[in-house]
C-alpha cells in the first residue's frame, strides 16, 4: 500500500494531532492574548471540519486495527462539526480562561481518542481509544479550577470511568480467552451464546452503556454534567456520546450479530429504562445543565431503541438522529453556556421571562428544545420519528408505545422551560446580553441545522446509502 | 507446572477481581479506591497473560494487552490522583462521601 | 390547482409577518395573507366544481407526489376530495375571521399573528395530506402553536390549561403514531390511497384501529378523553378558541374518518357499538354538564363536547348518511362554534366578565353582537334554516338506518339531546341577552367594522350551509361515497 | 504435588492475602504497603508463568511508579498515620454481599465453560520478539496502539500539569507537579526500555 | 300543476319583508315598516283568496274529487336515494283553507298592531317578527313534505319565542318564553322521532307517498311498519303517536298545555295570531295532514280522542276560575283546541265517518276568527285599562261601544248560540261524537256549556259588573284598531254560513250535512241556560262567586292553582333534573374524570421525588448500582430469558 494512502485514510487523526501539536508550540512559545488563540483555534478546528470532507478513500491499515470507509468519516465530520461548533460557543467563557491552550490540548486529544476508537478493528484499539476519550476528559472536566463542584464531578467522572472500564476489561479479557483473537472480524464468527461469553458481552455492553449513560450505568452523567465547565459538558453529552454511539452499533452489528436476538430484548429493556427514568428525573429538575443532562439520557434512550431495530434502517437513523442532536442539544447548550458565562446564571427559574430581555436567544433555546422534544418542522421530529420507525422493525409494539407517551412526559419538561421563558413574570429577569461573533456563528449553524436537516431528506438519504445492511 | 489447570489462575484473578471491587465499594478514602481499582486491573492482567499463555501461545495479543493496560492504568492513576490533590486543596478533605454536592 | 399553494400562502405570509413591523403593518399583512388563503380555497372549490362536472371522477383530485424520504417510503403526496375541501373552507373563513377579531391585539402581536397563520398553516397541511407521514407532520405542527397561544395570550389559569391541552393531545398524537407504524408495517407504505386499494389483515386492523382512533378521538374531545377542551377554549384568547373550536377539533374527527375508519374498515366495524357508546355518552353528558356552567366559554365548550359528539356518532354508525352528516356537522360546528366564541370575545372584551349571573340585557346596548350571540345559539340548538339543523339531522337520519335496537337507543338518545341544548342555550341566552339591564353595562358600545365582518363571514356560511344544504351535500357525498366504498368491501369480506 | 504447584499456591494465597488485607486496612499507609505486597506477589505469578517481561514491568510501572505515586499522594494529603472512617455496616454488607455474587457467578461460569482445551505448543516470549512486534507495521505490529498510548499519555501529562498545578495566586506547589511528571516518566522510560530492545 | 306556482310568493312576500325589516327597518324606516309589513302581507292575502277562488271553483275539482296539487317542488337534501327532503307546496283543500286562514287573520293583527304598538322602540323588529311567524306558519302549512313541516315547525316555534320574548326586559317574559320554546321543543323531540320511525318504514319523506305506501294493505312498507313492534306495540302506532306528540306540544294539550298561559306575556296582538288562530292550531292540522295513515291505526286514533276531550274539559274548567282575562282566553283556546282533536279522533277516513274531519276543520276555520277577535278585543280593552285583571274592569261597554258589541258577538259565537259561526261547527262535531261514543258527547256536551259559562262571566266582568271608574281619556283607540274588530265581527257572523262540507272532506269527494233541530236543542238549551247563570251571577257586582267559590272549597282552590300542573312541572326541573342529573355529572366531570388526568401527572410527580434517592451523589453507590445492573442482566439473560 502505498504511502499516501496512509495520509489519506488518517488524514482526519493526523490533522488533529498537527493540530494539538501547533497548539503545544503556540503555548511554548511567546505569551499570547487568548482573543488571538481562539481565532486561531476556530479557524484550525473549520480546517479540520473542512479536510475530512475531501477525498474519500476505504481502506484497513495497520493489520486491520485501522480501519475505515466513508460512513466512519462522515461519523468523524459529525465530531468535527460539533467540536467546532463547541469551541465557538465556549468562546466567552475561555476568553478569560488561563489555560485556554491545555484546554483544547485536552478536548482534541479526547477527540482523537474517539477517531481511533470509531475506526478501532479489534479491541485493543478499541480500549485504547475509549480510555484517551475519557482520561483527557476527566481533567477538561476539573478546568472550573476555582469551583468545588468542578473537581468533585471530576473526581466523580474519573473514579467511575475507571471503575467500569475495569468490568470492561475484564469483560473483553473472558472475550479473548474465548475466541482466542482481539480482531473484530475474526471474531464475529466465534462469538456464541454461551453463558461466559454472554456475560462477556454483558460487561462489554455495560462499558458502552456507561459511556452513553443509559440506565442504570447512568448516574455519574447529572452530577458531572452540573459540575464540569458547560463547553465540557456539552462535549461529554454531544461529542463523546456520538462517538460511543458510532461503535456501539457497528460492534452490535458486526461483531454480536450471531447473539442479535438476546442484545435485542437487552437493548430495548435499557432503552425503555433509560428513557422512564430520564424524563423522570428530569421533570423534577431547576438547574439548565442537570435538566439537560436528564434529557439528553431519555434521547439516548430513543437512540437506543433505534439500535434495537439492528436494520439499515437502524444504522441510518441512529446517524441521522446524533447529527439532528447535535444541531439541537448544542443549540441549547450554547445558549445555556452564554447565559452562565456572562451573567453566572444556570437555574431554570432565572430564565423567566428571558424572552422580554432577549428574544433571539429565547427563540433559539426554543427550536433547540422543540427538536429535541421532536416538534415538526424541526429536525428532531424526523430524527424521533425514523428512530422509533426502525425501533418498530421487530414488532414489538407495547415497548414502542411506552416510548412514545413518554414523549409526553418529555414534552412536559420542554414545555416547561419554554414556559418559564415566555409565560412567567419576573422581577429581575437576565438582563440583556450581548452575543459574541462566534456564538453567533454557532448558534446560527445550529439552527440552519436544525431547520434543514429535517426538511431535506437528501441527508437522510445519503446516510442511508453509507450505512451497510444487516 | 501443567498440572496447575488455568481455571485455578482463572480463580486467583477473578478473586483479586472481586476483592478490589469490595474494596472500591467500602473504602472512603479516596485514595484508596484508586488502589482497588489498580487491584482490578491487575486481575484482569493475569488474565490476559494466562490466556495468552495456556490457550494461545502462537500469538502475544494477551501479554500486549497487558503492556497497554499497565501504561493506561498509570495514566489513569496519575490524573485520578492529580485530580483527588487538587479536589484535597478545595475541600480540605478526601473522604469521598464529602465530595457529594452534586445530586438528586 | 397546484394544492402546495395552500402551504406556501400561510408560509409566505407568516414570513411577512416577521418581516414587518408594528402592529398596524402585521395585522394588515396577516389580514391580507388570510383573504388571499380564502381567495385561494374559493378558487380551489370552483376548479373542483369543473373538475367533476367535467366528468373526472377520480377519488382524488388535483393529487400530486414527491418522493421525499425514498429510504423510507415516504412521499409528499397531497391531493383533496370534496371533504378535505370543506375542511379547508371552514379553515379559511375561521382563519380571517379569527384574525379580524384579534384586530387590536397589543401584546407581542406579531408573534401572536405568526402563530395563527402557523397554526393554519399545519391544518392546511394536514387536510390535503394523502401520506400519512405528511398528515401525522403537518398534525404535529398544529399542536404546538396552541400551547403558545394560550399561555401567552391567555387568561384565567392559562398555564395549567396550556399544558394539559399541549400533554393530551401529544398523548394523542403518540397513539396515532402507534397506530401509523402498524399500518405501515402491515402495508408497507405510508399512501393513504395505496393503502386502501390494498386489504389489511384483520388481528392488525383490530389492533391498531384503537391506537388510531383513539388518538385523532382524543383530539375531537372523544369522551373521557374531552377534558382538555373546557379549560383549553375557557383560557384561550378569542382568536384562539375559535381556531381549537373551529379547526383544531376537526383535525381528529377529519382523521378517525380519512385514517382510522377509511383504512381499517373492519375493525371500524368491530368497534361501532364502542364508538357509538362514547359518541351518545359524550353527547349527551356534554350537554347535562354544560346545563350546569355558568362561565359562557365554558358553556360554550361542553356544547363543543356535545356536538363533537354528533361527528363522532356519525362516524361510528358507518352509513353514508351518518357519514355525510358527521362532515357536515364538523363543517357547521366550526363556524358555529367559531362565531360563538367571537360573540362572547366581543362581549368579554367590553364587559370584562364571562360570568352569565354578572351579565344581562346586552341586547338593549349591543343589538348585532346579541344578534350574533343568539344565531349562533340558534344554530347550535339545531334550528332550520341554519347549518346544526342541516348536520344533526343527516346524522340522525343516517343513525337511524341501522336497525339493531341498541343503535336506536343510541341515536334517541342523541336525539334527545336537543331538548338539553336548548335548556342551556335559552337559559344562557334569557340570562345574557335578555332580561333588564345593570346600569355598569349602559353606556357600553356595538361591534366595530372588523368583528362586524368577522362575524358576516361565519354568520354567511353557516346560514348558506343551512338555507341552501344540497351544496355541500353534493360536495362531500363522492368522498363518502368513496369511504363507503371501502367500508362495503369490509362488510363484503366478513 | 510438584514444587512448582506448591509455588502457585503460596504466590496465590499471597496475592490474595495482601490483596484482601489491602482494602480492609484501617490505616491508609499500611493498605499501601498490603497494595504493593499483592503486585509484587503477581510479579511473582508472572514470573511462574514464564512471562519475565511482563512480571519486570508490573516490578517497574507499579511498584516503582504507581505506588511510589501513591504514598507520595498518601503524604501530600497528610493521612498517613491516622486511621480512617470505617464504612457503615449496611455499605460493607451489600459491597460483601455484590462481590460474592460477582464472583460466585462469574467464576460458576468460568468454571462451566472449562477452559479445557490445552496446548503444549511453546509458548516463548522473548524481549526481542516483543520489542520488534510493537514497532512493527506488518501483520500483529503494534506500532499504531503504541504511538496511540504516547499521545494519550502526553494529554495525560497535560492534564496532570494543569490541574495539580497551584494557580498563580497560590504559592506553587513543587510536590503535585513532580508527582505527576515523574509519574509520566516512569510509564514512559518503562516503554524506552522496550524500544532499546 | 305549474299555474299554481304563485301560491310561492305568498310565503316569499313575508320572508322578503322579515329580511328588509330586520336587516335594514330599525335603523332607517322604523315608523315606516308597520305600513310595509301589513302592505306586503296584504299582498299575501290577496293571492290566497286568488288562489282559493280558483282552486275550489276553477279547477281544483277533477270528476267530483278535490285533487291533491304539487305546486313545486325542490331536493333540498337528499339524505339517500330514497329518502329527501323536497320542498315543496301541496295545494289541497285543507292547505287552501289554512292558507286563508292564516294570511287573513295576520292581516288583521297587522293592521291591529299600527295603533296598538304605536310608539314601540322596536317597532321594526315587531313587524319582522311578524312577517317571520307568518312566512314560517305559511310554509307549514303548504308543506309537501313531512320533514319540511318539522323545519317549518320549528320555524313557527322559535318566531313565537321570538314574539313572546318581545318585552325582554320583563323577566317573566323572558321566562315564558324559554318556557313555551322548551316544551314545544320536548314534543318536537317525539315528532322528530316519529318522522324518523315513519320514514325509515315508508322508505320517503314526501306526505304523499307515505300515504300511499302507509295506506293500503298490501304494500310491503305496510307490513313491515304494522309486524315490526317494540314494547308489544306496532311500529306505526309508536311512530303515529309520536308524531301526536308533536302535535299536542304545538297545540297545548294536556299535559303540554303549560306554556300557553304564561305566553300570553306577549304583545296581545301576537296573543291574536299565534297563540288562538295560527300556531297551535297546527297540531290539529297536522294530524289532519297525516288523518290517512292515522286512520289505519285505532290506538293512535284513540290516543287523540281522549287526549282531545280531555283537555276540553280540563281546560274549560280551569277557564272558570281565573281572572286575568287572557289567560282565560288562552285556555278557552285549549279547550276548543281539545274540541277539534277528539274531532278528528272520532273521524274515519272517507264517507259519512268523515264527518269528525270535516267539523274538526271547520271549527278550526271558524274558531279562528272568533277567538281572534275575542284576543283582539281584548287587547283593546288592556290597551285601555292597562291592566289583564277582570278586578281592574267593570262596565266598559259605555266606554267602548265598538269592542263590546265585538265581544259579545264572538262570545256568542264561541259559546255556540245560533246563527253564529261557532254554531255550524260545534253541533257538527258534537254529531260526530254523538255518533262515534256517547261518553265523549257527554263530556264535549258539559264542556260546551262551561264553555259558555266562562265566557259569559268573562264578558259581564269586563262590561258589566261594577260601574267604570276611569273616565274616557283617550277613545277606543285609532280606527287602525276598530277596523279589524268589526271586520272579524263580521265574519265571526258570517263563516257560519259557508257551505264548508263540499268543499272539505276527509276524502275530498265533499259530503252533504244539514243541521238537526231536534239534536241541536239539547246543546243549545244547555248553552243559554249557563249564560243566565253568568249572567245571575256577574252581570251585577255581588258576593254569589265568592260563596260559591268557598262553596266548592278545595275543588276550586285545585282549579284556581291550574291543578298544580305547572308546580309539577316546576318541581322536575328544579328539584330532579338540575340536582340529579346534571350536578353530579359537572361534579363528576370536575373531580373523576378531569381529576384522573391530572393525578396521573401527580402520580409521575411523586414518583420522581420518590425515585431522586437514587441519585444520591455518592459515587461508590453509583458503582454498586452500576455493579447491579449488570448482575441483573447478567442473571435475567443468561439463565432466564432461555
Amino acid at each position: 500500500m502505498m504511502l499516501f494512502d496512509f495520509f489519506i485514510l488518517l488524514r482526519q487523526e493526523l490533522m488533529i494531532t498537527a493540530i494539538i501539536f501547533l497548539l503545544l508550540f503556540i503555548k511554548l512559545g511567546k505569551e499570547r492574548n487568548n482573543e488571538t488563540i481562539l481565532l486561531l483555534v476556530n479557524i484550525f478546528l473549520f480546517v479540520n471540519l473542512a479536510v475530512g470532507f475531501c477525498c474519500n478513500t476505504e481502506g484497513a491499515i495497520f493489520s486491520g486495527m485501522f480501519t475505515t470507509n466513508t460512513l466512519v468519516v462522515f461519523e468523524k465530520n459529525i465530531l468535527n462539526l460539533a467540536i467546532w461548533i463547541i469551541s465557538m460557543q465556549s468562546y466567552a467563557w475561555l476568553k478569560t480562561h488561563k489555560q485556554v491552550i491545555e484546554f483544547y490540548l485536552l478536548l482534541l486529544s479526547s477527540l482523537l481518542g474517539m477517531f481511533f476508537m470509531i475506526s478501532s478493528g479489534n479491541l485493543l484499539m478499541f480500549y485504547l481509544g475509549l480510555e484517551m476519550s475519557t482520561i483527557p476528559l476527566a481533567a477538561a472536566a476539573n478546568f472550573d479550577l476555582a469551583k468545588r463542584q468542578s473537581s468533585e464531578a471530576a473526581l466523580k467522572l474519573i473514579i467511575s470511568s475507571a471503575f467500569s472500564s475495569g468490568l470492561l476489561l475484564f469483560g473483553i479479557s473472558f472475550i479473548y480467552g474465548t475466541t482466542g483473537t482481539l480482531v473484530f472480524s475474526e471474531m464475529a464468527t466465534q462469538i456464541t451464546n454461551q453463558p461466559l461469553q454472554l456475560f462477556a458481552f454483558i460487561l462489554l455492553f455495560s462499558g458502552f452503556a456507561f459511556k452513553i449513560s443509559a440506565v442504570p450505568f447512568h448516574l455519574w452523567t447529572a452530577d458531572v454534567y452540573e459540575g464540569a465547565p458547560v463547553a465540557v459538558t456539552s462535549f461529554l453529552s454531544v461529542v463523546s456520546k456520538a462517538a460511543v454511539v458510532f461503535v456501539l452499533v457497528s460492534v452490535l452489528y458486526t461483531v454480536f450479530k450471531s447473539l442479535s436476538e438476546v442484545w435485542y430484548n437487552i437493548v430495548f429493556l435499557i432503552a425503555l429504562l433509560t428513557i422512564i427514568v430520564g424524563n423522570l428525573f428530569a421533570i423534577r429538575q431547576n438547574n439548565m445543565k442537570r435538566f439537560l443532562a436528564f434529557s439528553s439520557i431519555a434521547q439516548v434512550g430513543f437512540i437506543l431503541i433505534g439500535i434495537a431495530g439492528s436494520s439499515q434502517k437502524g444504522t441510518a437513523s441512529v446517524i441521522y438522529f446524533l447529527l439532528i442532536y447535535v444541531f439541537s442539544n448544542l443549540a441549547a447548550f450554547g445558549v445555556v453556556s452564554l447565559v452562565s458565562a456572562i451573567k453566572g446564571k444556570e437555574n431554570i427559574s432565572d430564565y423567566k421571562a428571558f424572552y422580554t430581555t432577549n428574544p433571539m436567544l429565547a427563540w433559539v433555546l426554543t427550536i433547540a428544545l422543540f427538536s429535541l422534544a421532536g416538534v415538526p418542522p424541526t429536525a428532531g421530529f424526523f430524527g424521533k420519528f425514523f428512530l422509533l420507525l426502525a425501533g418498530t422493525e421487530k414488532g414489538s409494539y407495547w415497548p414502542i408505545t411506552i416510548a412514545a407517551l413518554n414523549m409526553v412526559i418529555s414534552f412536559y419538561y420542554y414545555l416547561r422551560v419554554v414556559k418559564a421563558m415566555f409565560m412567567d413574570s419576573n422581577e429581575q429577569p437576565i438582563g440583556k446580553i450581548v452575543i459574541p461573533g462566534f456564538s453567533k456563528i454557532a448558534l446560527f449553524i445550529c439552527v440552519i441545522g436544525i431547520i434543514v436537516t429535517g426538511l431535506f431528506s437528501w441527508i437522510y438519504d445519503y446516510i442511508f446509502s453509507l450505512s451497510p445492511s444487516f | 507446572m501443567n498440572e496447575i489447570p488455568l481455571s485455578y489462575i482463572l480463580f486467583v484473578s477473578t478473586a483479586l477481581f472481586f476483592i478490589g471491587m469490595y474494596g472500591l465499594f467500602t473504602r472512603r478514602n479516596m485514595i484508596t479506591m484508586l488502589m482497588a481499582i489498580e487491584l482490578m486491573l491487575n486481575s484482569v492482567n493475569i488474565n490476559f497473560v494466562a490466556f495468552n499463555k495456556y490457550l494461545f501461545p502462537e500469538k502475544l495479543d494477551g501479554i500486549f494487552f497487558t503492556i497497554f493496560i499497565i501504561t493506561i492504568a498509570a495514566a489513569e492513576a496519575a490524573v485520578a490522583i492529580a485530580i483527588i490533590i487538587h479536589l484535597y486543596r478545595n475541600h480540605k478533605s478526601i473522604d469521598v462521601d464529602d465530595a457529594s454536592e452534586l445530586k438528586f | 390547482m397546484n394544492l402546495s399553494l395552500l402551504i406556501i400562502l400561510p408560509f409566505i405570509t407568516a414570513m411577512g409577518i416577521l418581516l414587518s413591523t408594528g402592529l398596524k403593518q402585521v395585522r394588515i399583512v396577516a389580514l391580507a395573507g388570510s383573504f388571499v388563503q380564502l381567495g385561494a380555497a374559493i378558487f380551489l372549490l370552483i376548479q373542483y366544481w369543473q373538475e367533476r362536472s367535467a366528468g373526472n371522477h377520480s377519488p382524488m383530485l388535483f393529487d400530486v407526489t414527491y418522493v421525499w424520504f425514498a429510504a423510507l417510503h415516504i412521499n409528499y403526496h397531497i391531493g383533496v376530495d370534496g371533504i378535505s375541501i370543506a375542511m379547508i373552507l371552514l379553515t379559511a373563513s375561521v382563519v380571517v375571521a379569527g384574525i379580524l377579531v384579534s384586530w387590536d391585539m397589543e401584546k407581542l402581536h406579531k408573534e401572536f399573528f405568526f402563530l395563527l397563520i402557523l397554526l393554519s398553516l399545519g391544518a392546511y397541511g394536514f387536510f390535503i395530506s394523502l401520506d400519512l407521514f405528511t398528515l401525522f407532520f403537518f398534525l404535529e405542527i398544529a399542536v404546538i402553536p396552541k400551547f403558545l397561544l394560550i399561555g401567552i395570550w391567555g387568561s384565567g389559569k392559562k398555564e395549567y390549561s396550556a399544558m394539559k391541552l399541549a400533554l393530551m393531545l401529544m398523548a394523542g398524537t403518540a397513539l396515532i403514531f402507534v397506530g401509523l407504524m402498524g399500518v405501515y408495517y402491515a402495508a408497507h407504505s405510508f399512501d393513504i390511497m395505496e393503502i386502501s386499494q390494498m386489504h389489511l389483515p384483520i388481528e392488525v386492523q383490530k389492533f391498531f384501529f384503537p391506537f388510531a382512533f383513539l388518538g385523532f378521538g382524543i383530539f375531537a374531545a372523544l369522551f373521557p378523553f374531552h377534558t382538555w377542551v373546557p379549560d383549553g377554549h375557557a383560557s384561550a384568547p378569542t382568536a384562539a378558541s375559535m381556531f381549537l373550536a373551529g379547526i383544531s377539533m376537526k383535525l381528529g374527527g377529519y382523521g378517525c374518518l380519512r385514517v382510522a375508519t377509511f383504512l381499517m374498515p373492519d375493525a371500524a366495524h368491530a368497534y361501532s357499538w364502542i364508538i357509538i357508546l362514547l359518541a351518545t355518552i359524550a353527547i349527551i353528558y356534554g350537554a347535562f354538564a354544560t346545563m350546569m356552567q355558568t362561565d359562557l366559554k365554558y358553556i360554550n365548550a361542553y356544547s363543543s363536547i356535545s356536538h363533537c359528539g354528533f361527528v363522532i356518532l356519525g362516524i361510528g354508525m358507518l352509513t353514508q348518511t351518518s357519514i355525510n352528516g358527521a362532515v357536515i356537522q364538523m363543517v357547521s360546528h366550526g363556524l358555529m362554534t367559531a362565531l360563538f366564541f367571537a360573540a362572547i370575545g366581543m362581549i368579554y372584551s367590553r364587559t370584562h366578565t364571562r360570568m352569565v349571573a354578572q351579565l344581562g340585557g346586552l341586547l338593549k346596548v349591543m343589538p348585532f353582537i346579541s344578534t350574533l350571540f343568539v344565531i349562533a345559539g340558534l344554530c347550535s340548538l339545531g334550528l332550520p334554516g341554519f347549518s346544526g339543523f342541516v348536520a344533526e339531522m343527516t346524522v340522525f337520519m343516517g343513525s337511524w338506518q341501522n336497525p339493531d335496537t341498541l343503535y336506536r337507543i343510541a341515536t334517541i338518545l342523541a336525539c334527545a339531546s336537543i331538548v338539553v341544548t336548548a335548556v342551556y342555550i335559552l337559559r344562557a341566552t334569557g340570562k345574557t341577552i335578555m332580561g333588564p339591564i345593570s346600569n355598569t353595562y349602559s353606556h357600553l358600545t356595538d361591534a366595530t367594522w372588523n368583528e362586524k365582518l368577522a362575524a358576516g363571514i361565519l354568520v354567511a356560511g353557516i346560514v348558506l350551509i343551512g338555507v341552501a344544504p344540497f351544496l355541500i351535500n353534493q360536495l362531500i357525498v363522492p368522498g363518502t361515497e368513496n369511504i363507503m366504498l371501502q367500508i362495503g368491501k369490509a362488510i363484503t369480506i366478513k | 504435588m510438584s514444587a512448582s504447584a506448591i509455588i502457585f499456591y503460596l504466590i496465590a494465597a499471597f496475592i490474595l492475602g495482601a490483596g484482601i488485607l489491602s482494602v480492609t486496612a484501617t490505616k491508609i499507609f499500611r493498605s499501601a504497603i498490603w497494595l504493593l505486597f499483592s503486585l509484587v506477589g503477581i510479579a511473582a505469578l508472572y514470573f511462574w508463568m514464564q512471562v519475565e517481561f511482563i512480571a519486570a514491568i508490573q516490578i517497574i510501572v507499579y511498584v516503582g511508579g504507581i505506588v511510589v505515586l501513591i504514598i507520595f499522594s498518601i503524604f501530600l494529603t497528610q493521612q498517613s498515620g491516622k486511621e480512617m472512617p470505617k464504612p457503615s455496616l449496611q455499605k460493607v454488607l451489600f459491597s460483601i454481599l455484590a462481590a460474592l455474587f460477582g464472583f460466585l457467578f462469574s467464576f460458576q461460569l468460568i468454571y462451566e465453560f472449562g477452559f479445557n482445551r490445552m496446548t503444549n505448543s511453546p509458548f516463548n516470549v522473548t524481549v526481542e520478539t516483543i520489542g520488534t512486534q510493537m514497532l512493527s507495521t506488518t501483520e500483529h505490529g503494534y506500532i499504531l496502539p503504541f504511538e496511540v498510548v504516547s499521545m494519550l499519555l502526553l494529554a495525560a501529562m497535560i492534564g496532570c500539569i494543569v490541574i495539580a498545578m497551584k494557580s498563580n495566586d497560590e504559592i506553587a506547589n513543587p510536590h503535585a507537579e513532580s508527582d505527576a511528571k515523574l509519574m509520566i516518566h516512569t510509564s514512559i522510560s518503562s516503554l524506552q526500555n522496550e524500544k532499546e530492545k | 300543476m305549474s299555474n299554481y306556482f304563485y301560491i310561492v310568493l305568498i310565503p316569499l312576500l313575508p320572508l322578503a319583508t322579515f329580511l328588509v325589516l330586520g336587516i335594514f327597518g330599525r335603523k332607517h324606516f322604523n315608523a315606516l315598516s308597520g305600513i310595509l309589513g301589513t302592505f306586503s302581507l296584504g299582498v299575501s292575502t290577496v293571492l290566497s283568496f286568488v288562489a282559493a277562488q280558483q282552486y275550489f271553483f276553477v279547477d281544483g275539482k277533477v270528476n267530483g274529487i278535490y285533487q291533491k296539487i304539487i305546486a313545486f317542488k325542490y331536493t333540498w337534501l337528499e339524505f339517500s336515494p330514497t329518502v329527501s327532503i323536497d320542498m315543496g307546496i301541496i295545494v289541497d283543500p285543507i292547505s287552501v283553507m289554512m292558507l286563508i286562514v292564516v294570511c287573513f287573520v295576520s292581516l288583521m293583527v297587522h293592521v291591529f298592531s299600527l295603533g296598538y304598538m304605536k310608539g314601540e322602540e322596536r317597532f321594526a323588529t315587531y313587524y319582522a317578527f311578524l312577517s317571520l311567524f307568518t312566512f314560517s306558519m305559511l310554509g307549514l302549512v303548504l308543506s309537501s313534505n313531512i320533514f319540511q313541516v318539522y323545519i317549518f315547525w320549528e320555524l313557527v316555534g322559535v318566531s313565537s319565542f321570538l314574539l313572546i320574548g318581545y318585552y325582554f326586559e320583563k323577566p317573566s317574559a323572558v321566562a315564558a318564553a324559554k318556557k313555551a320554546f322548551i316544551v314545544t321543543r320536548f314534543a318536537d323531540l317525539g315528532f322528530l322521532i316519529g318522522i324518523l320511525i315513519l320514514a325509515f318504514y315508508g322508505e320517503s319523506l314526501d306526505i304523499g307517498t307515505l300515504i300511499e305506501r302507509l295506506t293500503s294493505l298490501q304494500t310491503y312498507q305496510f307490513i313491515n311498519i304494522t309486524t315490526a313492534g317494540f314494547l308489544g306495540v306496532s311500529m306505526l302506532t309508536w311512530g303515529l303517536a309520536l308524531v301526536f306528540i308533536g302535535g299536542a306540544g304545538k297545540s297545548a294539550m294536556f299535559p303540554l298545555h303549560i306554556w300557553l298561559p304564561d305566553a300570553m306575556e306577549g304583545p296581545t296582538p301576537v296573543s291574536a295570531l299565534i297563540h288562538a288562530a295560527t300556531m297551535v292550531v297546527a297540531g290539529v292540522y297536522l294530524v289532519a295532514r297525516l288523518f290517512p295513515i292515522f286512520s289505519m291505526d285505532g290506538s293512535a286514533l284513540q290516543i287523540i280522542t281522549y287526549t282531545g276531550v280531555f283537555s276540553a274539559l280540563f281546560a274549560a274548567i280551569i277557564a272558570c276560575t281565573q281572572t286575568d282575562i287572557k289567560r282565560v282566553l288562552a285556555y278557552s283556546t285549549m279547550s276548543q283546541i281539545g274540541y277539534m282533536m277528539f274531532a278528528l279522533g272520532v273521524a274515519k277516513q272517507g264517507g259519512e265517518n268523515g264527518l269528525g274531519y270535516m267539523a274538526s276543520m271547520f271549527h278550526l276555520f271558524t274558531h279562528a276568527f272568533f277567538k281572534s277577535l275575542l284576543f283582539l278585543g281584548a287587547g283593546a280593552v288592556i290597551h285601555m285599562v292597562h291592566s289583564n285583571d277582570m278586578k281592574d274592569m267593570g262596565g266598559l261597554r259605555k266606554l267602548m261601544p265598538i269592542t263590546h258589541m265585538a265581544f259579545l258577538i264572538a262570545c256568542l259565537a264561541i259559546a255556540g248560540i245560533p246563527p253564529f259561526a261557532g254554531f255550524f261547527s260545534k253541533e257538527e262535531i258534537l254529531l260526530a261524537a254523538y255518533h262515534s261514543n256517547k261518553l265523549i258527547y257527554g263530556v264535549a256536551l258539559f264542556t260546551a256549556a262551561l264553555t259558555a259559562f266562562y265566557m259569559f262571566r268573562l264578558y259581564f266582568s269586563i262590561f258589566w259588573s261594577k260601574e267604570s271608574h276611569l273616565h274616557n281619556t283617550h277613545g277606543e283607540g285609532p280606527l287602525s284598531m276598530k277596523i279589524p274588530l268589526i271586520i272579524l265581527a263580521i265574519c265571526a257572523i258570517g263563516v257560519g254560513f259557508v257551505p264548508f262540507s263540499s268543499f272539505i272532506s276527509s276524502d275530498g269527494k265533499g259530503l252533504d250535512t244539514h243541521i238537526d233541530i231536534l239534536f241541536s236543542i239539547a246543546p243549545v238549551g244547555l248553552t243559554i241556560l249557563s249564560i243566565l247563570l253568568a249572567a245571575n251571577l256577574y252581570k251585577n257586582e255581588n258576593a254569589k262567586p265568592a260563596k260559591i267559590a268557598t262553596s266548592m272549597g278545595i275543588l276550586y282552590q285545585a282549579a284556581h292553582k291550574k291543578f298544580y300542573i305547572d308546580e309539577l312541572y316546576l318541581f322536575i326541573t328544579q328539584k330532579v333534573i338540575f340536582p340529579f342529573i346534571g350536578q353530579p355529572i359537572a361534579w363528576i366531570d370536575k373531580n373523576i374524570i378531569d381529576g384522573f388526568m391530572n393525578l396521573l401527572s401527580t402520580i409521575t410527580g411523586e414518583i420522581s421525588e420518590k425515585i431522586k434517592q437514587l441519585q444520591s451523589g455518592k459515587v461508590q453507590q453509583y458503582a454498586l448500582y452500576f455493579f447491579g445492573g449488570i448482575s441483573l442482566l447478567a442473571v435475567l439473560f443468561i439463565y432466564w430469558w432461555k
